[in-house]
This record gives structure tokens, C-alpha cells and sequence, in this order.
């Protein structure tokens, strides 16, 4: 009870703050877009100047990463407070844009530093990544190591001093606009297929290392290749121990699995919820329902799907010492989370008819255009941080203890 | 499962324990082979009520202990796991909702500590037709001599040849539907069990001009309000049951899949298997959330308990369905033998989803109450 | 034409000797039940008369096996001559109760023996198949050798003239009331898995066969255990080579599969359309269409995936030199029956509600008992023959040439 | 496949090299990439018109060939295989229907040659809504003068652009739904395309009182009927091209699943991906056998021609909305490419299923012609 209290008088706090705080010269701004860098360019002045005092107000108060540690520029605060931080933002109408801005520095690379990083690697990277300065990309796939990610041929050579990269990686989010980099490289090509690889941190601004962008189905797209030839990465910046980075991304996957687990996005697909939208373009009948009674089945068991998936997720927080382990309950909720996605954006495109297969114009409202790009993008859902598959994997023979087939090399 | 108090989770540990040892599906099994009518073992019966089961969710003051829904559905899981047969859920749940939130300080008196003792075995009487349907009442209680003449037939009545006590849905003259307590020996009272693949206590009474005073009426809630409220607290109740019968199917499977061996391996390495199973897992833990989501809504007294109740027994249902089919399936030959116990748990899964309304009823209440 | 026309004319025979031949005392009899022995006890003198007069004619005109040679007990017709003779029976309201009779006898053990039975073998036992008077049934499945048919241990040891079985068979179909059996056995222990098998026919009235009917979910059963204790075959009755029963069964089974793709079968599931039962159950709104439009939306894809099931077999039949070779065709035909029946019944079930899950008694009407027994008998469908995993492993493997996994031993 | 005719084979084979040799998908990506208006390339286009696939719907008195829906359904399917962009579908299947239908002879004689011959191209402009509907039309033919004023908004018009002639749906001053030819170039009508997904020539059409004489109206049918009867063989015909388009995917699928290896073996070799491909390939299989029916059907002048025509774009949909999505899938990364070819499948599988309406619409149809 104490710690409720506790809790909701930090949530007052942190309410009063934002209002104080948050510069009028963003209210209704698109802010994560700007933080994303897609409309950035577009922003005016005004904004982007308010953006960078919004963004140095909360990195002073560590509110970017809020539950790391102070002397790494987190504010130390537990998960519940951290989750009324965001809760609170976004009922302010505000935006963080701190784990926006860092690419995968907040989320994924910040979190493994913290466990397997060297204290001058720590007291190094991560400030500038908790006050939003320094953004980061992961370079882990290859073109011929997609799911078995251990077959990945990009070496490192050891020069003296540092390392020398050569290979190339694929779909590196946000490379061309990163200014570091975690790869996963191959440092004894004589060892086993795990064994042989390591953790290195490089800086992207260097002639060795070219990005080129990724156009997909979708359209434009975050995804590059990267191309490194010769490129250097410090001996001092090998995170985690010579020819041990399998143990370093595997704990780099898992973040990336409970980043995935269905978070809080801007998405065109909730500007409106499904069965408004399909009131709009189906009709009702006399009792209120859909006259596409075929569709309103498919509807409700989508409805029903996002509903068990976000119980499910509130559940296994809520188990302080869950049967569920967090990695096994991460692999459920993504392949949960995704399958609600894809659906949704198919039953959106389905609502809309031939209004939703637009694909640029007048003829189409902006709202229409956004969800079928999603629909397209959102295909990845499946296939990126583990596919569906590999999820099926995961929770058969690490959380059900099936024996493994005999399929891994 | 959602965080219990140090009191529900004694309470679990010891319903798991009680059900394993003195009430496995073994049980039964015993029972069906010996053909004897009326549902359940009174030995166990009685133990559950002096385990205090029965008093889970009456007040303090009328003999119970009031530990809300969450609790009594944690015990109902345990029970479902192990098919136990008991008028547990119709008396002491679905009953002893009707009396607490529809009667008055005198009927709650007269009935609840009996509910709590197991001297009364109430149950609800509601179906009429084969299919359940909210609206499809057409039994009278007509107002007479300052009572009410009550007359119709409701058939697939839980625990119907044992009850003592129906709590029957009928219209009043207004046409509202409302609930009145019949006891089972009442003249123009008749009953007769039917013989379902379950091998339950389901029954048909037919209601013939009964005679009832007017303290048998439930009149502490406004018209209907309060057969609609115990209909879905009965929803979310059978959803915790159908999630024991699901939770253990699943069990079986995984350990045939771990033992099983075809081709030289155990059949669990196949992939296909594999990821069937992950599925089937991924698909109980949702079930589990929405089941145990329908039963705390109504123990916060949420707004939304009649849309989670309809989650709850839809999606429990619907996991149910898959996994009681894949339980059959992935035991091959043996899962189609009466000497093995996977049929035991289809049957039930079909009866229990049948109970209350099946899954298509609850998806189309549940698009219903979200407006659409 | 000329072939149309000949068709035609057989077509107008045999409706006319139909007509002229098929027992008055035998119009509405449970005929199939009677020929499966299920309800013969019960039969009347005079339809048990009857029934015997009807199967001698049938077996006079070589109608029990039609498409079999004349000297083999059949009427050496085409495959169309034998469709017309069944479908002028079925229109006629009689039946053919010669391949029930006999058990496995006409489907699978009459067409394995003329591939692979020796000119006395096949004069031996064909007639009384053809004829209907010898029951066969099949001991294949072990306890320990389900889908993994060839690890199967029932062993057959060589005392000189005869062969002497010991072992377990199980699912029997029939055993307990057949004359023969054909049987896969091991004869040589030191082979590999699939070599070392051999198939024999004996008969199962001796001492050294014991069988005991399965009470399977839905209650009695056809199915036995069979167990032979220094069971006697005559090496005379050995099929094919000494070792090389894998062939022989791999036949039998594409026979079984052939005939478990979906033919007619006497169903209490067929006695009255699902949508009619539907609206007797569940009721119409204005439009006439179902009030339950959840169950309407699945019934009518249940009744797609039947005429897709029913086209598929068609056009398959109607290819003349399609590209879909025999047995691929059976594995895509007998999962899609599969699926659609087990559905079917499933639908039925929820139709009829609480009349859904009736056991026995007045309670519930005749019909409604047969379909519950159906669905749960049922249930059988995609585990025997091949089960729906092992029709998909066919598939994967045979028809589209994916490598074998590592699985098969 | 159904068993063809020697001449069936013939145009069939033809069919099937010309599209692979000269307007494979690379055509379609560089027409894509080149941005140009109109959505298809003339030179394929009189390609398709000297090899006759223009005329297999048209009578020889009116210089076709006259053989019939299955024929014409062989040849969407090839060009469905490699995403041919043609007006083939709309002017020489579905104009040539109406025509056929509809017309008198004097109407014949005007337009038949010039479908055959290419110089007309006519498409047909149904829906005035997003959503296929086919009570949905509120545009007015009403009458004036001895002939017609026509209003009205049409969107989704495929071949909106190229086309030269409108076969517009339009509602007389009875009610009834009839159809009627305007020339593109008519005063009162104007048209913009729709840049779709798919990026093939759709139009918004709108008709502002178009004066139109007697002779625009097919009038061969009773009321409404000709509507019907056009939609239906409109439906059929597209599930063709649907079955060419999944087949392609299904190909291109089984390819990756024999050639890319991850964890040392090529993909095919997992048995989830075995069976899923197993799955597919029987759902490509039935999705055949309801195709072919369609067309098939119309062609022996069925009584279920309407049943079977809603059962082959119900099927054929549901396969390809399946298929297309495990294109992607199972290709991965570089199935989410632009560089590759899976994106147009899927892209192109959309436009096509709400083409006349989609699964949804045909399953309804179906229970509906079934009596439930």
C-alpha cells in the first residue's frame, strides 16, 4: 500500500512536470516522425528547435532511459515508475523521442552495455545514448544468415590494436543515419559455428564502412545494407569476452524479442478502431451490427485475439515469480502480438475495399495511403527478431523441453 | 496465472493436492463403469464442503468465507483438470450468486448457510431448447393468490436429478425474465436424467402449474438485470473449468510427445509436432489470461464484466475445442481407446462449451457489448 | 460416342436386372448393418433369406469385384461398367453387400493379390472374396509400430513347411469375426528396418489366434487386438518374396487410401442436409438465412471445402494423363475428406446443441445418438491409413520432391 | 487440370511459352518502374489480338473463334502467372459477355468486331462504392428524348483509362439495374486512374447526364438479369486469373524451399515448412478444381452457374490470401524486398480478391443460393 501511495504521488510529479514543461511549439507536431528523422527535414524551425530543448529537458532529468543507473545518465527508478513516465507523456499529448532518436541504442544496445560491458565501456557509451545524442544500429544478419544468424561469414581480423571488418551485413535499421554500430563478427573462423564469433562496437563515420538504404514492398524503408571493407573497430570496444559474442546477442535477441511484444506505436491503424472504420465503409443493420456478418466474425475474433494478447502481457508482469520465464513469455507474446498485427492490417485493408488498395494520390485519404503501407511493412512483423517460426522453436524446446530436431548445425 | 494472495494460493495448493490424490479422473472413470445415477460421489462432496469450499463466495455473516470468484475459479480449474463430478459450481457458485445479489436478508438466511453446509444443492434451471439462447424463455410465473403459478420445461439442467432446489428463469406477467426458487419436491415438479456423453447429472424438469409463495421470487435487482448478471458470473465460472479440462489435455499431449517414440525418435522432435504444440501452449496461456480476466472482473465489480465473461468463455472455449481434438490426434490409436482417458475430456469439452452458450454465442455477445 | 452409347445401353441392363432381381423382402433392411455382421443377429429369417438369395446373384454376375477377371469370381468390366453397376444399386434402394461382407477382402487384400499373388494364390482365394463369402482382415499396426509401420516385432519363424507368428497385432478391423488374415510380419531380424518384413495370409480359425475387440470413445468397435501365439501360415501362403513384404503393403496401403478418399458410405450425418438441420435447430431470420451467422459463416465453408473435396475428385478421376500420379491424388483426397468430414461433424454437434452430446435414451432421437457416435468414431479418420501427418510427409516428399527430413530411421 | 480438347491444349501451350518468353513479370516491373500512364503495353496487347485470344468468346459470325469460358479461363491463368497487364479480361471476357448476351444483332455487329479486332476496347463499370455490393447502384439511366440520360460515379473501373467504350450498370426509371455502352469520348463523361497497389489501370469514372441513344441499351435480357448473368461469368473469369497468380507464388515458394539453406540444409527439409508446403499445395489443388468449375459451368449452361461462379472466386481467394501471404513469409528478408518479384503477388492477389467482391461476399452468395 505504502508503495502505491508512493507510486502515485510520483505520477502526480511527473504529471505536473510535463505539463510545466512540454513547449507548446510541439503540441500536435508528428514528433516521433521527426524523431525518426522521416519528416525531420520538414520540420520547421520552431519545431525543431523546440524538439532539441524537449529532448535536453528530459536527458537532465535521465528520463530517457529512466530505470539505468544515474551515473550512466539514467535516473534509477524501478519499471513501474518508468512505465508512469511513459504513461504519463503520452497523456500529456507529448512524446519521448530519446529511444527514437538512439535507433537501437535505448532498447537493445544500452541494456546489453549494462551487463556486459567493461566499466569504461559503460561510462563511454552509454550517456550518450540515454540523453539521445548518439544513435545506434545493430549489424547481425547477412545475406546467407538469416535465422541461423550463426552462419555469418563478415570477419575481423585481429591488426594489433584494433580490428579490421570485412563482409557485409543486411537489414542494419537505420545505418545510413547512425553514428555507431554493434556487429556481430567472426573472429576464429577455425572454431565451431558459435564459437568463432565476437561483439564489436564501431563508429560508422569511417571510410571502411558504406551503407546503402533498402527499398521494400512497403516503399522506403529504415533497412540498409552495410558494406565494410577494412573497417576498424577498437580492441577496447569488443563488448564481452574474444570469440564469446554468441552469449552477447543471444541476451541482445532477447531485448529485441520484448521490445517486440507489442509496445505502444504511432500507427494509422489506430487512428480509428477497426469497427468504426467498418461501420463507415460496411454499414449496420437495424440492430446495430455489421451487415458483413462474415466479416464482423472474422472482426470479433481479431478483437478478441488483441484482447487475450494484452492480458496475457499485463498477466506475466504482473507474476512476480511467474511459472512463464521472461524469454519463453517474450517468444509467445511476439508471435501473439504479430499474428493480431498482420490480421488487423488485413481486416483494415478488407473494411476498405478498394480504398485499400491505394497506393499514392488524391484519389486516397492520407489515413487510407498510411495503412496499407503498414499492411506491407508489417509483413516483417513475422520474419524480423526471430521469425514466426523460430519462435515455435524457442517455446518448443525452451519452454515445453521437446528435443530438438535435428535441424541446427 | 494472475497473483493470489497468500490465502488463495494455500487454498489452490490444497484443492491441486486434494484433487490428485483423492479425486484423479481415475475416479471417474469408476464412477461411469458403474453406471449409478445422479453425478457425483457424496464422500467427495462432503469433503469439499469441509474443505469450505461451498462458502468460497457467501458472505461472513451467512456461514461462509467470501473470497470472491478469483478463488472459487481457481478451485473450478482444479476440478476441471481431473473431470470431478460435484454440484460444487451449480450450488455454491451459480447458486449462491443468485441468492447474494437477487435476494433479500431473509432469503439469504433461509438458503445460503444450507448452500454452505451441503444440506441444499441448488442449480440453475435455464435452457428450454437444445441451444442456449439469453432471450428463449417462454416458462410463466404467473402472479396468483399473492404467489406466483409457475409452469414450463428446461432440459440440460446441471445437476438436475440431485438439486434440491431449482432456481428457475421465467417471465412474470410483465414479461421480464426473473428468478424464483423451486424446491425440487414441489408439487408439479418432475425431473428426468439425461444420459449425455459426459456422463454428467444433466437433467429435463418439467414445471406444471407449481405453486410458489412469494418468498421464492428474487426480486433484488431491477427486471432482469439479475438473471443476466448470475448468467454471466455462470460464464466465467464455466470458462475457469473448461480452462482445468484444457490446461490438463495439453499435459497429456506434452508428455505423450516427450514418450511416445515412432522412427526410432520420440515423436515430440518432429517439428511438426513441436510447433503444434507451441502453438497449443501459446494458445492456453491466452485462454488462461481471459478466463482468469472474466472472474476478477466480476470480483473489482468492472464494467466490463459481461464483455470479459463473454471473452472468457469464447476464448477458453475455443482453445478447448482445438486442444481437446489435438489431444485424440497427436495420441493416435490409443487416444481413440475408451481405456484411455483422452475421450473422457473431449466429451466433456463439447458439453461444457454447449453450457451457457458456445463460442460463436459469446463472440456475437462480445461484438454486441464493444457496439458493433 | 460409340463408348457413351455402350455405357448406356449396360446402364439400361443392369437397372433392368436390378429391378427384376433385388429381394422384395429386402426393400428399407438395415442391409449395410446386416452385412457388417452390426445388426445381422437382429435380422429377420426372412430377410436373412433374402440377403443370402441377393449376394449368390450378385456373385453369379461377377458383381461383387466387377472390374476382376472371370476366372477369378468377378465380371472383367472397365472401371465405369463397375461405377454404373454401383450407382444403379444405390438408385434402386438395394445394396451391394459383398465388399462389406468380406471385410477388407474386395478394397485391399483382392487387388494385392492379383499384383502380387502367385497363379495359385489368386485361384485359391480370390472367389471367395469375389463371392462374398470369406471375411479378410489386415494385422499391420502394433502397439509399438503405429505411423512407424515397419518397426513393427511380430515375428514369423521358418519351421520348413509352415511359418510359426508370435506377436501383437492391434487394430484389427474385423478379426473377430474374418476367416483370413493377411499379415505383416518380420522374418529376418538382422535386416535392415524395412527389409526384413514379410507378408503371409492364414487363417484365423486355430489355436494360435486370439482376438479381443477395442472399445474405442464412441463405444463398440469393429477393431481387435490380435495376438498370435505360435500361429500357423503355410509357406505356400506367403505373398510376394521372402523379405519383400514392404512392397506388398506399401500397395495395400495406396489401396486403403484410394478407398478412404471420400466414397459413399451410409451416414446418419447424411440423413438430412446440415443447413436443414441448421434452420431446424437454429432457426431463420427475414431473409431466410440462418439467425446464428457465426455458424453460417463456417457452415458455408464447410460446405465449399466439400465440393472443392468432391471437384478435386472428380477432376483427378476425369485427367486422363493428369500430372497428379494415383497416390499423390490419395494423399491430397483422403486429408480433404478427412477435414471436411470431421468439420461436418463438429457442425453437427454445435447445431444440435445440448441434442449434441447425447450418449442414449428416449431423450434424445435415434438420429441424433448416430451423429454423435459418427463424430467421435470419426475422430479415427486422420489417424488410420496414414495418418493427416503422414499424408503430408507423402505429400512433401513424393509430390513435391522436398527432401526427407532426418526423421525416418 | 480439366481435361481440354486437342484445340484447348493447343491455344494453351501457346499461351503459356508466349507469356513466359515475352511479357514475363520483368515486363510488369519495367512498365512499374517507367511510370507511364494506361497500364499495359500496346505491343502485347496486339500481340494477344493476332494470336485470337480476343475473339474465343465471340461467335465466327462475328470473327471469333467461339470457344468458350474455359478456354478464354486457360489463358487468364498463364496471364495471371507472370501479372500480364492487358485488357484482355475486361474487353474481349466480360465486354464480349455483355455484348453477347445482351445485345441484338444490329448491337453485335457494331461492337463484336471491334473486340475482336482490338480497335474497341471495352470494360465494364460497376461499383460506386469501395466495396463490391451488387444492389449497390444508384446511377440513373433515365429516359429522354427516345433514348437516355445517364448520371452517375463509378470507382474501381479496371481498364478505366485505356478503355474505349463504358459497359455501365445503371438503374432505369423502373428500378431495375440494365446495362449500357458509352463511348469514353462522350460528352458528360470524364475519368481519372487510380494509382493502386497493384499498379494496373483502375478508374474513377463519373457520367454527367450523358445523352445516349436507344441503341446503348443491351436490352436482350429481362430486367436486372443480363447484370447478374455478366457479374457472374466476371467473377469466374477473375478466379481464373487468381488461380494462375497462386499457382506462380506456390512455384516460386517450392523454388526457395529447395534452394536456400539455413542451419546447413536447405529450408524444405524442416518439417513445419514440409507440411505448410503440403498444405498449400492441396489448397491450390481444391482452389483448381472450384476455378475450373466456374468457367466450366457456364460453358455446359448449368442450373448452379451462379453457386459455382461464387464458389470459384470464394476458393480461388481464399487460397490466393494464403498463398501470397506465405510468399512473404516464407521467403523472408528478401521477400519484403522491392527487388523482388513477391511483393507485385501479393500486391496484385488484393486488388484481384475485392475484384466483384470478396471471399466474404461469394461465401454469403453461396449459403444464400444453397437456401441457408
Amino acid at each position: 500500500m505504502q508503495n502505491a501511495n508512493e507510486l502515485e504521488s510520483f505520477r502526480s510529479d511527473v504529471r505536473a512536470w510535463v505539463t510545466a514543461n512540454f513547449p507548446a511549439s510541439l503540441q500536435g507536431a508528428d514528433l516521433a516522425g521527426i524523431a525518426g528523422g522521416e519528416s525531420g527535414a520538414r520540420a520547421s524551425d520552431t519545431v525543431k528547435a523546440g524538439m532539441e530543448a524537449w529532448r535536453q529537458m528530459l536527458a537532465e532529468k535521465g528520463w530517457g532511459a529512466p530505470t539505468w543507473p544515474v551515473e550512466y545518465g539514467g535516473a534509477g527508478l524501478t519499471d513501474p515508475h518508468a512505465d508512469i513516465i511513459g504513461e504519463e507523456i503520452h497523456r500529456a499529448g507529448a512524446y519521448n523521442p530519446i529511444p527514437h532518436m538512439t535507433g537501437m541504442g535505448v532498447t537493445m544496445v544500452g541494456p546489453t552495455l549494462l551487463e556486459y560491458g567493461s566499466e569504461e565501456q559503460k561510462a563511454r557509451h552509454l550517456k550518450g545514448i540515454a540523453s539521445g545524442e548518439i544513435r545506434w544500429c545493430l549489424g547481425l544478419s547477412e545475406p546467407n544468415a538469416g535465422s541461423d544468424l550463426a552462419s555469418l561469414s563478415t570477419k575481423a581480423e585481429d591488426k594489433g590494436d584494433y580490428f579490421a571488418l570485412n563482409g557485409q551485413k543486411i537489414w542494419t535499421s537505420g545505418a545510413n543515419i547512425s553514428q555507431w554500430c554493434g556487429a556481430l563478427v567472426r573472429t576464429d573462423t577455425d572454431a565451431g559455428k558459435r564459437d568463432g564469433i565476437s561483439f564489436v562496437l564501431l563508429p560508422m563515420q569511417q571510410d571502411g564502412v558504406e551503407t546503402r538504404p533498402i527499398r521494400l514492398i512497403s516503399g522506403v524503408s529504415p533497412f540498409c545494407e552495410t558494406y565494410f571493407t577494412d573497417a576498424r573497430a577498437e580492441k577496447g570496444d569488443l563488448l564481452g569476452n574474444l570469440n564469446d559474442g554468441w552469449s552477447v546477442v543471444k541476451r541482445l535477441l532477447q531485448h529485441e524479442r520484448q521490445s517486440q511484444t507489442g509496445g505502444r506505436g504511432v500507427s494509422m491503424l489506430d487512428s480509428e478502431p477497426l469497427h468504426v472504420k467498418a461501420q463507415r465503409f460496411v454499414g449496420m443493420d437495424d440492430n446495430g451490427a455489421l451487415v458483413d456478418k462474415d466479416l464482423r466474425q472474422r472482426l470479433v475474433r481479431n478483437y478478441m485475439d488483441g484482447a487475450a494478447h494484452r492480458l496475457t502481457a499485463q498477466r506475466i508482469t504482473d507474476e512476480a515469480a511467474g511459472r512463464v520465464e521472461v524469454s519463453a513469455a517474450a517468444s509467445i507474446l511476439k508471435n501473439s502480438n504479430t499474428r493480431f498485427a498482420q490480421q488487423k492490417a488485413e481486416l483494415a485493408l478488407e473494411i476498405m475495399g478498394s480504398q485499400g488498395i491505394g497506393w499514392s494520390g488524391d484519389d486516397f485519404a492520407e489515413e487510407e495511403l498510411g495503412i496499407v503501407r503498414e499492411w506491407l511493412s508489417g509483413k516483417a512483423m513475422s520474419i524480423y527478431g526471430g521469425s514466426y517460426e523460430v519462435q515455435n522453436n524457442i517455446i518448443s524446446k525452451n519452454v515445453l523441453g521437446l528435443p530438438e530436431t535435428t535441424q541446427k548445425g | 496465472m494472475a497473483a493470489l494472495t497468500e490465502e488463495q494460493s494455500i487454498l489452490k495448493d490444497q484443492a491441486t493436492s486434494w484433487v490428485e490424490t483423492e479425486l484423479p479422473v481415475q475416479k471417474f472413470r469408476e464412477f461411469r463403469n458403474s453406471n449409478s445415477d445422479g453425478g457425483f460421489d457424496p464422500k467427495a462432496w462432503s469433503a469439499m464442503v469441509d474443505m469450505g469450499w461451498t462458502g468460497i463466495l457467501v458472505p461472513e455473516n451467512y456461514g461462509g468465507s467470501d473470497l470472491g470468484y478469483l478463488t472459487f475459479g481457481v478451485i473450478l480449474e482444479q476440478l476441471g483438470r481431473q473431470l470431478c463430478a460435484s454440484p460444487l459450481f451449480a450450488s455454491a457458485y451459480v447458486g449462491a450468486s443468485a441468492i447474494n445479489m437477487g435476494g433479500n436478508d431473509d432469503q439469504k438466511q433461509r438458503w445460503l448457510p444450507g448452500i454452505v453446509d451441503g444440506s441444499e444443492i441448488l442449480t440453475f434451471a435455464v435452457d428450454e431448447q437444445p441451444r442456449h439462447q439469453r432471450d428463449a424463455i417462454a416458462s410463466k410465473a404467473s402472479a396468483s393468490d399473492g404467489g406466483f403459478l409457475l409452469s414450463g420445461a428446461k432440459t440440460f439442467v446441471p445437476e438436475g436429478v440431485s438439486a434440491t432446489t431449482f432456481v428457475v428463469a421465467a417471465r412474470t406477467d410483465a414479461g421480464d425474465i426473473e428468478l424464483f426458487l423451486v424446491p425440487a419436491d414441489a408439487d408439479g415438479v418432475s425431473r428426468t436424467q439425461m444420459d449425455t456423453v459426459d456422463k454428467r447429472d444433466h437433467a429435463r424438469v418439467t414445471l406444471t402449474n407449481v405453486a410458489l409463495p412469494t418468498e421464492a421470487h428474487l426480486a433484488g435487482m431491477p427486471s432482469g438485470e439479475l438473471y443476466e448478471q448470475v448468467l454471466n458470473r455462470a460464464c466465467a465460472g464455466v470458462a475457469m473449468e473448461m480452462l482445468g479440462v484444457g490446461c490438463y489435455s495439453f499435459e497429456m499431449t506434452l508428455d505423450y510427445l516427450k514418450t511416445r517414440k515412432q522412427f526410432g525418435k520420440v515423436i515430440g522432435s518432429f517439428q511438426a509436432l513441436g510447433h503444434r504444440a507451441a502453438e497449443l501452449y501459446s494458445a492456453q496461456e491466452m485462454a488462461r489470461s481471459c478466463a482468469e480476466a472474466g472472474v476478477i472482473a466480476i470480483d473489482n465489480g468492472a464494467d466490463d464484466q459481461a464483455a470479459m465473461s463473454a471473452l472468457s468463455k469464447a476464448k477458453t472455449g475455443e482453445f478447448l475445442f482445438d486442444m481437446s481434438n489435438q489431444l485424440i490426434q497427436i495420441h493416435g490409436g490409443i487416444g481413440m481407446t475408451d481405456d484411455f482417458d483422452a475421450g473422457f475430456y473431449l466429451k466433456r469439452a463439447r458439453a461444457l462449451e454447449a453450457l451457457y452458450g458456445n463460442q460463436a454465442l459469446h463472440r456475437d455477445r462480445y461484438a454486441t457489448l464493444l457496439g458493433f
